[in-house]
């Protein structure tokens, strides 16, 4: 059997590569999935959770944060297409007018 | 009245349907056709105002996750008024700048669902849909001005961070979950009342984690960083209408979340969010004085503010619970009728919205002027007003919880903010303008909202003690 | 009936306000004066109830409505009115009626929005002082406390194109936030150690324990409030804010800035008599701070050209004269200053502006001269001020002062006794230099009308006028005439409510004052002397009474030597000792050394263009550390919020990570 | 080293090595496609702990649906590559040092959760060595709509909210 900490550590490090990509990458996408990236983490915590509880709310969980997932994907393609639209250019750092 | 089980989520089911109701409208709607959605709106959340109302003292449950204690129904009617006021205020703007109404209010109303859910839920996946919700909602109307450069980046920026700051949000529910096996608000209290968790640093992951999601939302230093911007990018309505409604329904689960499941721990977390509130009231406070654009002043202004209210939750006793309460009506009615006002004053073309657009304004709408007064009194913290009452209130609770400093900070960075707010009346009283510019009409429905609302301000500032009595006993019912 | 008060005031202050603009001056001016009249009529009916009652019982008090109320926290809105709040009315509404009533005329020139602007902030200002005078606990005392400073702020500001009026308005409310900062901590301390924070519960409470010896809680909440005093009522170190109020209306320096706001601090140190007394620790600094203020005030004052600068120093140093008898615990001889006060500088600052007036806004007083004769009403009434102030019997002056330089001496600090009576000099001379510079002597200013140009004449009507020629030199108009005359007899007659046991009086003033001094229970214990001491107490008060006499003729004389037969010793002083007279004509450079401190700091914080003109004018090698640390402190803090998304992500983030690391690390 | 080890190490590789392709190499469409790889690695993972319907859930619906739909934007804006260095360069001051902070601080707070999670006591336990799995897709239907049904409700206007906002911030703008 595995032992519950390994899915922790696991996920635990997903989650880091997830922040991660916030800040390494200059693609609003691959900033959008980034944030995938730590949601998916999450799910596997609770997955692994709900799991080793023996309950199966830890799966109805990782249902609601896929939605939320889904969600926010909808939302930020939106936004995304509307940044492009404006400035022709998907570099975060291109989005500065507000500022101090 | 019988009791059924859907008690507890009427108010919210009047918000939706008032919700689809203006989405089916507005897809019925012929081009050019007009259609009174506001008022559509209106008669929903007047609906849900009086469903709180009748439901008060009745502690309804729902669904084993929703809750209408008072407490609830107290900060729903807060923003059900944010709301209320939000959209008399709208009805002008949204014609005069061309925003898809139909879009508007129902977004409007989905926020509102998600904010009053927010407040109700009493589990943790309640909590973190509700605000979802919510925050989906705000993010696009902050983006909603047609071909608007600066409110896309705004909702962009908004999105962005607040994604990155749900994920947090969400793993320390994770956490929450397990440690406790459950995500119910009760059950983890049981489970942390029942053993000491202090050397557990899972549970203390958990806490951090859900400071970073909460303070993001509320508007905390360092999670702060987004609201300027989104305050300044976004039509000045939605600015009012997000740093109250956000912040009073993030700030209530906040408390609900701390103060009642996680109390037994607060030696743990209160030293965290002291410090906290401390970096918040100052850098909010020093970097406000700095500042030459309204909307982005006020956007630090309410980061102070949030700061204020987090020292009520430091405090943790029965006159700081009550405190965060009325400072939260205090600072919602002042907050919507500052942003209400720079929003009346301002096009998208020519958003008036930099100190200098001020100078004068007692020549070209009095009234304006002598309204915009009391609400930076208000914010400032003056006597006679509602901002005065919920300073002293809060500060007052954590002297009596032996936070001495922090009063002291408190106090001394509300003394620095007031020359920013000074110096807007200032610009509108005592400053001359070259070139006055052409008064813009307003409409008389929106002067009568804020007539009504500065009138609110002042009578929490005079006659508090209402309020204050139903503030108590709203939280004596809960915590 | 209390209540009536003060709302009558803030009733003409909400018609002023909203339609003051359309009416005519005449209407709005008349309006603000019979509000202030009609209030006055109703404090005298009030003030004479309570001499009804007998002398151990004497408050009445209304409670308008419970304001903050929950579980055992209960402020009300309460007005209560005892001998001290009753003195306390009657100068505020009896001298600000008065006020109002010469605004009527002095502020003829103005635009008739602008003239009825003037009156709602009066109007405005009275209420708030009122309530600050009758709340019967601290809340209601601060919020009067801050309205009184807004109105104050508004009033100093009122000519807002001149560029100084702006500049010192945000000067009088920067040194005020910090008074009531401290003010607002010392209420909350109070709050927390005795629960409540209504002035006669706090003093029940006071009196049942012991008086501190050591520095403790008493001394911690006193010594706050007495910052905020010191804020309000401008006395060493907060005082740098009274002299540059001065580009206010001259009535507005009258009325706040001489008879009734500057004197809050003295008023609130009498209100809390019986905790400051048991904090002896505290009253002692009261003490030294105000014979301090007293004799440094009175030094600049010497030496300043501006007629209202001499009269604002004046001011602060006879609230040192206040703030000693407050220290000294002689609490009864510090009101009655207060008191007589108010007549005596009300009628100065109104002598002076009648003088301005005349010359059409000329300050100068080296541009006066010789106006004895053109200005013979605002001449014998500013004489008998000047007369009044310098404490030369039998004018009210002489009895207040008087009593405070006795208890200094009598109740041990001889030293600061020393300290008044050479301030009492310098206050003689000064007066008198006034006096003899402005009226006697040739007249010293411009004849032609460009010269007047060049001298003033940079606000509202002002710059209409054709300038003061010798010949267009006009007396008060019957408006402003009778108000000097009215305040001059108070002057003169006011100071016999107080005649001295010494004097074969009864010092009625200060017996009816007493009640107020002493905590609930103690009321009627009267210090009972033996007859031994008495005598040996009123010839020591009669010794000291002629020395104070003898010392304020020398300072008349020494004027009149100085200024009148040989004004050239003047100048060749002047010219012998150019340091020390640079050092007084500039104020001890006290300002700049504020500016660079405090100001400073607080300009350098915000950077936006507005400031930065100022910052740029002033900012030179001698900024201090503190100013840059903050300036720098400002550019980073600024630049944190870069704009760029993944910057802020990055603040969220290190957050996350700076919080966790605390838990799992601790 | 047992099949349930193997299998573990095999996805838990997948999954990770997956998502440092999203974050390591600079072109979207490839990030799109690595994110799909370690779903699949994640799917792997929710088998191993009995949880087949999210596994499947995760790939019909997060890898069919979710990811598409960002493939779908990433080629209709045909922005296949990172660009904008002239951006970057537009402000030199203060772009690296955010980014080089942030980087840091992902790597801290991964140490920081390994570091307490392995401090917490009772994680060592093997998973579903004490309590049976629940794997029927009827038990998960039945406490969802159940138990959770009113936060399903509620995810209706969740998804409602976030339609009506991609139209109103996706769609051409006629003025």
């Amino acid at each position: 059997m595995i032992p519950l900490s390994y899915y922790l550590v696991l996920s635990g490090a997903l989650f880091a590569i997830g922040t991660a990509g916030v800040f390494l990458r200059r693609n609003i996408i691959t900033l959008l999935l980034s944030v995938e990236i730590m949601l998916n983490a999450v799910n596997l915590t609770f997955v692994a959770f709900g799991r080793q509880q023996g309950v199966v709310d830890g799966q109805i969980i990782t249902f609601f944060v896929m939605t939320v997932a889904a969600a926010e994907a909808a939302v930020g393609l939106g936004l995304v297409i509307a940044l492009f639209r404006g400035r022709e250019s998907l570099n975060p750092e291109a989005f500065t007018a507000l500022k101090w | 009245m019988g009791t059924s089980a859907f008690d507890a989520v009427i108010p919210v089911i009047c918000v939706t349907l008032a919700g689809l109701v203006v989405l089916l409208a507005e897809s019925f709607r012929k081009k050019q056709e007009r259609m009174p959605l506001g008022g559509l709106a209106l008669i929903g959340l007047i609906g849900a105002v009086i469903a709180c109302v009748l439901l008060w003292d009745r502690n309804a449950t729902s669904f084993g996750m929703v809750t209408a204690d008072n407490y609830a129904l107290f900060v729903n009617l807060i923003i059900l008024t944010v709301g209320i006021l939000t959209v008399v205020f709208s009805q002008h703007t949204v014609e005069r700048d061309g925003l898809p109404a139909g879009e508007y209010y129902a977004l409007l109303l989905f926020a509102i669902v998600g904010m009053m859910l927010m407040v109700q839920a009493t589990d943790l996946l309640l909590v973190f849909l509700a605000l979802e919700t919510m925050s989906i909602a705000v993010y696009v109307l902050t983006g909603i001005r047609f071909n608007d450069a600066r409110g896309t980046e705004a909702a962009f920026k908004y999105f962005l961070l607040g994604a990155f700051a749900s994920a947090f949000l969400l793993y320390g529910i994770a956490f929450l979950f397990g440690v406790t096996g459950t995500t119910s608000l009760d059950g983890i209290g049981t489970v942390v009342a029942a053993q000491s968790m202090s050397g557990n640093p899972m549970i203390l992951a958990a806490i951090a984690l859900l400071i970073v999601g909460f303070g993001f939302k509320v508007g905390v230093v360092p999670f702060h960083q987004w609201s300027p911007d989104a305050y300044e990018g976004a039509p000045a309505l939605v600015t009012g209408f997000m740093s109250t409604g956000v912040k009073a329904a993030a700030m209530a689960a906040f408390a609900r979340i701390f103060l009642s499941s996680l109390e037994p721990m607060i030696t743990d977390w209160a030293p965290v969010l002291w410090g906290v509130a401390a970096i918040t009231m100052i850098l909010g406070t020093v970097v406000g004085v700095a500042q030459t654009n309204l909307k982005r002043m006020l956007a630090y202004s309410s980061i102070a503010h949030a700061g204020y209210l987090l020292v009520g939750i430091v405090a943790g006793n029965e006159v700081g619970k009550a405190a965060i309460l009325f400072y939260l009506a205090a600072y919602a009615l002042t907050n919507v009728a500052g942003f209400a006002i720079i929003g009346l004053l301002g096009t998208k073309a020519a958003p008036n919205d930099d100190l200098r657009d001020y100078a004068g304004l007692w020549h070209t709408h009095p009234a304006l002027a002598g309204l915009m007064t009391i609400v930076l009194l208000s914010l400032g913290g003056f006597p006679p007003t509602a901002g005065f009452i919920a300073k002293w209130y809060i500060f007052s609770a954590a002297v009596g919880s032996g936070y001495y400093w922090l009063a002291i900070i408190g106090f001394l960075s509300s003394v620095v903010s007031v020359f920013f707010y000074l110096r807007i009346v200032v610009m509108m009283f005592m400053t001359e303008r070259d070139a006055r510019p052409v008064p813009l009409p307003v409409a008389a429905s929106a002067m009568a909202g804020l007539a009504v609302t500065v009138a609110a301000i002042l009578y929490l500032g005079i006659l508090p003690s209402r309020v204050i009595d139903l503030a108590a006993a709203s939280i004596s019912t809960v915590f | 009936m209390l209540s009536l008060i003060p709302l009558l005031p803030f009733a003409g202050f909400l018609v002023n306000a909203s339609m003051g603009r359309r009416l005519p001056k005449a209407a709005s001016g008349g309006l603000a004066s019979a509000v202030m009249v009609a209030s006055f009529l109703v404090a005298v009916q009030q003030v004479w109830a309570l001499a009804a009652l007998p002398a151990g019982e004497r408050a009445l008090s209304q409670t308008v409505f419970t304001w903050i109320a929950s579980g055992d926290f209960v402020i009300d809105l309460t007005f209560r009115l005892d001998p001290l709040s009753a003195v306390m009315i009657l100068v505020i509404t009896g001298i600000g009626s008065l006020i109002h009533i010469y605004s009527t005329a002095y502020m003829h020139e103005e635009t008739g929005s602008e003239f009825a602007r003037y009156f709602s902030y009066l109007n405005l200002f009275v209420f708030f002082m009122l309530l600050l005078v009758l709340g019967s606990n601290f809340l209601v005392m601060f919020v009067g406390w801050e309205g009184v400073g807004l109105c104050s702020y508004l009033l100093i500001g009122f000519y807002y194109t001149k560029k100084a009026a702006g500049d010192a308005s945000k000067k009088a409310f920067i040194v005020n936030r910090i008074g009531d900062y401290a003010f607002i901590l010392g209420t909350l301390l109070a709050l927390v150690t005795f629960g409540t924070l209504d002035f006669q519960q706090i003093a029940g409470q006071v009196a049942a324990m012991p008086p501190e010896v050591t520095f403790g809680t008493f001394s911690l909440i006193t010594l706050l409030l007495f910052i905020g005093a010191t804020g309000k009522s401008a006395q060493i170190p907060l005082y740098t804010w009274l002299p540059d109020a001065m580009e206010g209306p001259t009535p507005v320096s009258a009325l706040i800035h001489a008879a009734t706001m500057v004197t809050a601090g003295v008023y609130m140190i009498g209100r809390n008599a019986v905790l400051f007394e048991a904090a002896p620790l505290t009253l002692t600094i009261v003490a030294v701070v105000g014979a301090l203020t007293a004799i440094f005030a009175g030094t600049i004052a010497i030496a300043q050209n501006d007629i209202k600068r001499v009269l604002a120093y004046s001011t602060v140093s006879q609230l040192g004269y206040m703030f000693l008898a407050m220290g000294v615990g002689a609490f009864g001889a510090g009101i009655f200053h207060l008191f007589t006060h108010a007549f005596f500088k009300a009628l100065l600052f109104l002598g002076s502006g009648a003088v301005i007036h005349a010359l059409h806004h000329e300050q100068d007083i080296r541009h006066m001269g010789g106006l004895k004769a053109k200005l013979p009403v605002t001449y014998w009434t500013f004489l008998i001020g000047s007369i009044a102030i310098a404490g030369v019997p039998p004018l009210a002056g002489f009895f207040s002062k008087d009593e405070v330089l006795f208890y200094t001496f009598y109740n041990g600090h001889q030293l600061l006794w020393v300290v008044g009576v050479i301030t009492s000099l310098l206050t003689a001379t000064y007066m008198f230099r006034l006096v003899f510079l402005t009226f006697h002597g040739e007249y010293r200013g411009p004849q032609s009308a460009q010269g007047a140009q060049r001298a003033h004449g940079a606000h509202g009507a002002a710059a209409e006028h054709s300038g003061h020629s010798e010949h267009s030199v006009h007396d008060a108009p019957p408006a402003m005439a009778v108000v000097l005359i009215l305040l001059a007899i108070g002057s003169a007659v006011v100071g016999f409510l107080g005649v001295p046991h010494a004097l074969g009086g009864h010092n009625q003033f200060g017996e009816w004052l007493h009640p107020s001094f002493v905590a609930p229970a103690a009321h009627g214990m009267a210090e009972a002397a033996s007859a031994a001491d008495e005598a040996s107490k009123i010839a020591l008060e009669r010794l000291l009474m002629a020395i104070s006499v003898l010392v304020a003729l020398a300072g008349i004389a020494l004027a009149f030597g100085v200024w009148v037969r040989r004004p050239e010793i003047a100048d060749r002083a002047a010219a012998q000792f150019p340091g020390v007279h640079r050092l007084l004509l500039n104020k001890y450079y006290v300002d700049e050394a504020y500016d660079a401190a405090v100001v400073q700091p607080i300009h350098r914080l915000s950077q936006d263009g507005l400031w930065r003109a100022m910052d740029v004018k002033v900012v030179d090698g001698a900024v201090n550390a503190a100013g840059q640390a903050v300036g720098g402190l400002s550019a980073v803090l600024r630049l944190v919020q870069t704009g760029s998304v993944r910057s802020y992500a990055a603040s969220t983030f290190l957050g996350a990570v700076v919080i966790l690391g605390y838990f799992l690390w601790r | 080293m047992g099949s349930d080890q193997l299998l573990f190490v095999g996805f838990g590789a997948l999954a990770l090595l997956g998502a440092l392709a999203v974050v390591a190499q600079p072109n979207p469409v490839y990030s799109v496609i690595a994110l799909i790889v370690s779903f699949f690695g994640l799917s792997g993972l929710y088998v191993l702990l009995e949880s087949p319907f999210v596994a499947v859930v995760q790939i019909i619906i997060y890898a069919g649906a979710i990811m598409v739909l960002f493939l779908f934007v990433v080629m209709l804006l045909n922005a296949t590559r990172e660009d904008g260095s002239e951006w970057d360069r537009a402000h030199p001051y203060y772009r690296p040092g955010p980014m080089r902070l942030g980087a840091v601080l992902a790597v801290l707070f991964g140490v920081q959760m390994i570091w307490a999670l392995t401090r917490t006591v009772g994680l060592g336990v093997g998973v579903g060595e004490t309590r049976p799995a629940v794997e029927s897709v009827r038990d998960v239907g039945r406490v969802l709509f159940t138990d959770y049904m009113f936060a399903f409700e509620v995810t209706s206007i969740l998804i409602l909210a976030a339609m009506v906002g991609a139209v109103v911030l996706a769609r051409r703008r006629e003025e």
